[in-house]
């Protein structure tokens, strides 16, 4: 059997055996949009407008919660140390970690968000674009979450601090995928902006691993 | 040499007797430049007195892009090569870094309230500019969120190196994008766009604002350096 | 004959001074223990062998090449036994046990025999959130039994265990090195190896 | 030089434009000043920690 596969096995028993942190992940999700309406009141057309941002916004707050165990579990009990030792590259084995923190937060999130598009009343033309967007850029946050996530490694108040690090480079990926909901609306389609997040994802796919690996390293040295 | 130079006590010396020379020029750019920014230049005739604010905010916003670029390399030095001085020069850069970003930041708004009518717009170059503020300030987290410093050294030397990819977006945000903000108009191949006359404070800030760098970075370094040594005295302590 | 050795070993841990001018030398079925007080370097000493960590001088070869020139062949050819048990409570002991050895290519030992020469292979299908300490510290040896691997790194390997266990470990390791293998081992108490070379840390400390 | 080039004769934007040299001046003095107070404070202390343990301070 691969080595990819006694991976990813191995972590996809454990997130199952674990499944609670899924679903909490998409409550958190759905109540933070929901807060939205109390908020801003309920308005259709004003929630049509900010529904895009907001269930992006939503999104990534979401995925953020579920960062900071992607490795801790491993650091914790020395399973990362083994990790490291292995004579399986390291970047395979983060690749793996940040495929089914995907698996488990990415995808759920994309499952769950046609309910809040109804909910928000997001136009009808502009939920494929919005779904791929999520598509595009849900594996993003995985990763350059992954290098958050490794270098806040036994750091005080990690989970804080690695949305402290990791939010701010988010930023890019928060405009492009809002933006293209927008350039639908307005008319002038939304291929750029898919473009510039197939171009963060590819970029972000063969840059964040080896960092990840590097800082995994690190830490355990 | 530059392990010449990474001995702490020759660091220390030297540095000694470079400083007050950096202090000197300072003051005199400082001087100079305040003059020239204040009294003697002349009013733009789209902007108005507000160009003043421009002797501030460009040389901070090169100064925000300088201290990054400067972190990234002592960053990538100290992780390739252990260079213990090259981490302390990121660790001693980062606020100052910060200092200028946020000047930048602000004396922007205090110009396009005046200009643009608004404090402050979305557009790539101010968030640019803010993501690059954010930088800093979790470099300076990460790297103090650790027990042991050498941890806390390493993992924010690897933030920094991602987080360079910023600073090329931020200086060709103007160009790529269509913003309120306007290009850049002094570093250009075709030459400066902007009057001689501005050219001077200008020149003359961004100069102080740099030996104000460089004379506070020594003397951050030179603290670093002796809280190392304090610790390095203390853990004897502990285990004589 | 492979010859693992290393000289002028200085490690500096958490600013600390930990090993200085450290050596050992080892060969294909020989054993090495490691002894000195708490925080002589024992630990530390082991995770410079496996590659964990770098020492600020000196070198670790394995048949005359650093073992940091290539890292991945030389976690190929080690087992390394640590203080924390890598041992995953959701996972069954047969689940945990068989993720490693199928990691580490396997080649040595079947999971459930090594399980029970460590006297738990009645335990296999218990969820490994159930286990002792002494239980979870045997999961965990198990690892080297079913790695294959020639080079051992045991670090305090009988804390939590019974003296029978200790005993079973003992000659554990023997048959190892009688394969050839090498093994070196941190250890307060007396393991009764036969013929090891003892390496006595502590002197910086 | 005309005086209406000075700062002298700054009305219409002065207000921005003064508080941009202020805070800088703010800023930056106040960046020297934390710098220098945490500098006299290492110093001392290492000053006190090696005249506790003699002998030992020409290692660097």
């Amino acid at each position: 059997m691969s080595a990819f596969s006694v991976l990813f096995r191995r972590e996809m028993r454990l997130a199952m055996r674990q499944s609670a942190d899924s679903f909490m992940v998409i409550g958190f999700f759905v109540i933070a949009v929901v807060l939205f309406p109390f908020g801003v009141g309920p308005e259709p057309n004003m929630l049509a407008r900010i529904g895009p941002g907001v269930i992006w916004v939503a999104a990534l707050l979401a995925a953020m919660l579920s960062m900071d165990r992607m490795f801790m579990g491993d650091y914790e009990d020395g399973s990362l140390e083994l990790l490291v030792l292995s004579p399986v590259a390291l970047e395979l084995v983060v690749c793996v970690k940040v495929l089914t923190h995907w698996l488990t937060t990415g995808l759920p999130l994309i499952l769950t968000a046609p309910l809040l598009f109804v909910m928000m009343n997001v136009p009808g033309e502009i939920w494929l674009v919005l779904l791929l967007t999520l598509v595009l850029g849900t594996p993003v946050l995985s990763l350059l979450g992954s290098v958050g996530a490794a270098l806040t490694l036994g750091a005080r108040r990690g989970g804080v601090l690695l949305s402290l690090l990791v939010l701010p480079l988010l930023i890019p990926v928060l405009i492009f995928a809002v933006g293209a909901g927008d350039a639908v609306l307005f008319g002038n389609g939304a291929k750029a902006n898919l473009m510039l997040l197939g171009g963060m994802l590819l970029g972000a796919l063969a840059l964040t691993p080896w960092v990840t690996a590097h800082a995994l390293r690190e830490a355990v040295a | 040499m530059l392990h010449y130079f990474a001995n702490p006590t020759r660091f220390q010396r030297l540095s000694r007797r470079v400083e007050p020379w950096l202090l000197a020029a300072m003051l005199v750019c400082f001087g100079a430049g305040l003059y020239f920014a204040l009294f003697s230049s002349p009013v733009d005739y789209q902007q108005g007195h507000t160009v003043r604010i421009m002797y501030i905010h460009v040389p901070a916003a090169w100064m925000a892009l300088f201290c990054y670029t400067a972190m990234a390399v002592s960053a990538a030095v100290a992780l390739i090569w252990k260079h213990a001085l090259a981490d302390v020069a990121a660790k001693a850069t980062a606020p100052i870094g910060a200092a200028f970003t946020f000047l930048a930041l602000v004396t922007g708004s205090l110009w396009g309230k005046p200009m643009w009518g608004t404090w402050w717009v979305w557009d790539a170059r101010l968030t640019s500019v803010l993501v690059l503020f954010f930088l800093y300030l979790g470099y300076m987290a990460l790297r103090d969120a650790f027990d042991e410093p050498g941890r806390g050294a390493r993992a924010s030397a690897i933030l920094v190196l991602v987080g360079f990819v910023n600073v090329p977006i931020i200086k060709f945000s103007v160009d790529w994008w269509n913003t309120l903000h306007q290009p850049s108009s002094v570093l250009r191949m075709d030459g400066p766009t902007i009057h001689p006359d501005m050219l001077t404070p200008l020149f003359l800030m961004a100069a102080a604002f740099q030996f104000y760098y460089f004379w506070l970075v020594l003397l951050r370094i030179r603290r670093e350096l002796m809280v190392n040594r304090t610790r390095a005295l203390r853990h004897r302590q502990a285990s004589a | 004959m492979a010859v693992f050795s290393g000289r002028h070993i200085d490690c500096i841990r958490g600013e600390r001074q930990v090993l200085s001018a450290a050596a050992f030398s080892l060969e294909s079925g020989g054993a090495l223990m490691l002894r000195g007080i708490n925080g002589a370097g024992k630990s530390t000493m082991l995770r410079l062998m496996a590659g964990l960590m770098r020492p600020v001088s000196g070198v670790i070869t394995w048949d005359g090449v650093d073992i940091s020139d290539d890292p991945q062949e030389h976690n190929a050819r080690l087992a390394y036994v640590g203080h924390a048990d890598a041992v995953k409570p959701a996972l069954s002991v047969l689940e945990n046990v068989t993720f490693w050895s199928k990691l580490a290519g396997a080649g040595g030992m079947d999971a459930s025999d090594a399980l029970a020469a460590l006297g738990i292979g009645h335990l296999t299908d218990l969820p490994a959130r159930y286990l002792s300490a002494g239980q979870r510290r045997r999961v965990n040896l198990t690892r080297a039994l079913t790695s294959g691997a020639e080079l051992w790194l045991l670090d305090e390997p009988t804390t939590a265990l019974d003296a029978a266990t200790a005993e079973a470990l003992t000659s554990l390791i023997e048959r190892h090195l009688k394969s050839g293998g090498m093994a070196v081992v941190s250890t307060h108490a007396e393991l009764g190896l036969a013929e090891t070379g003892t390496l006595t840390l502590g002197g910086t400390a | 030089m005309e005086n209406s080039n000075t700062i002298m004769s700054m009305t219409e934007h002065a207000g921005y434009v003064w508080p941009s040299y202020g805070i800088a001046a703010l800023v930056l003095i106040g960046l020297v000043v934390l710098s220098l107070r945490a500098f006299r404070k290492s110093r001392d202390e290492l000053e006190r920690l090696e005249a506790q343990m003699p002998g030992k301070s020409d290692e660097a």
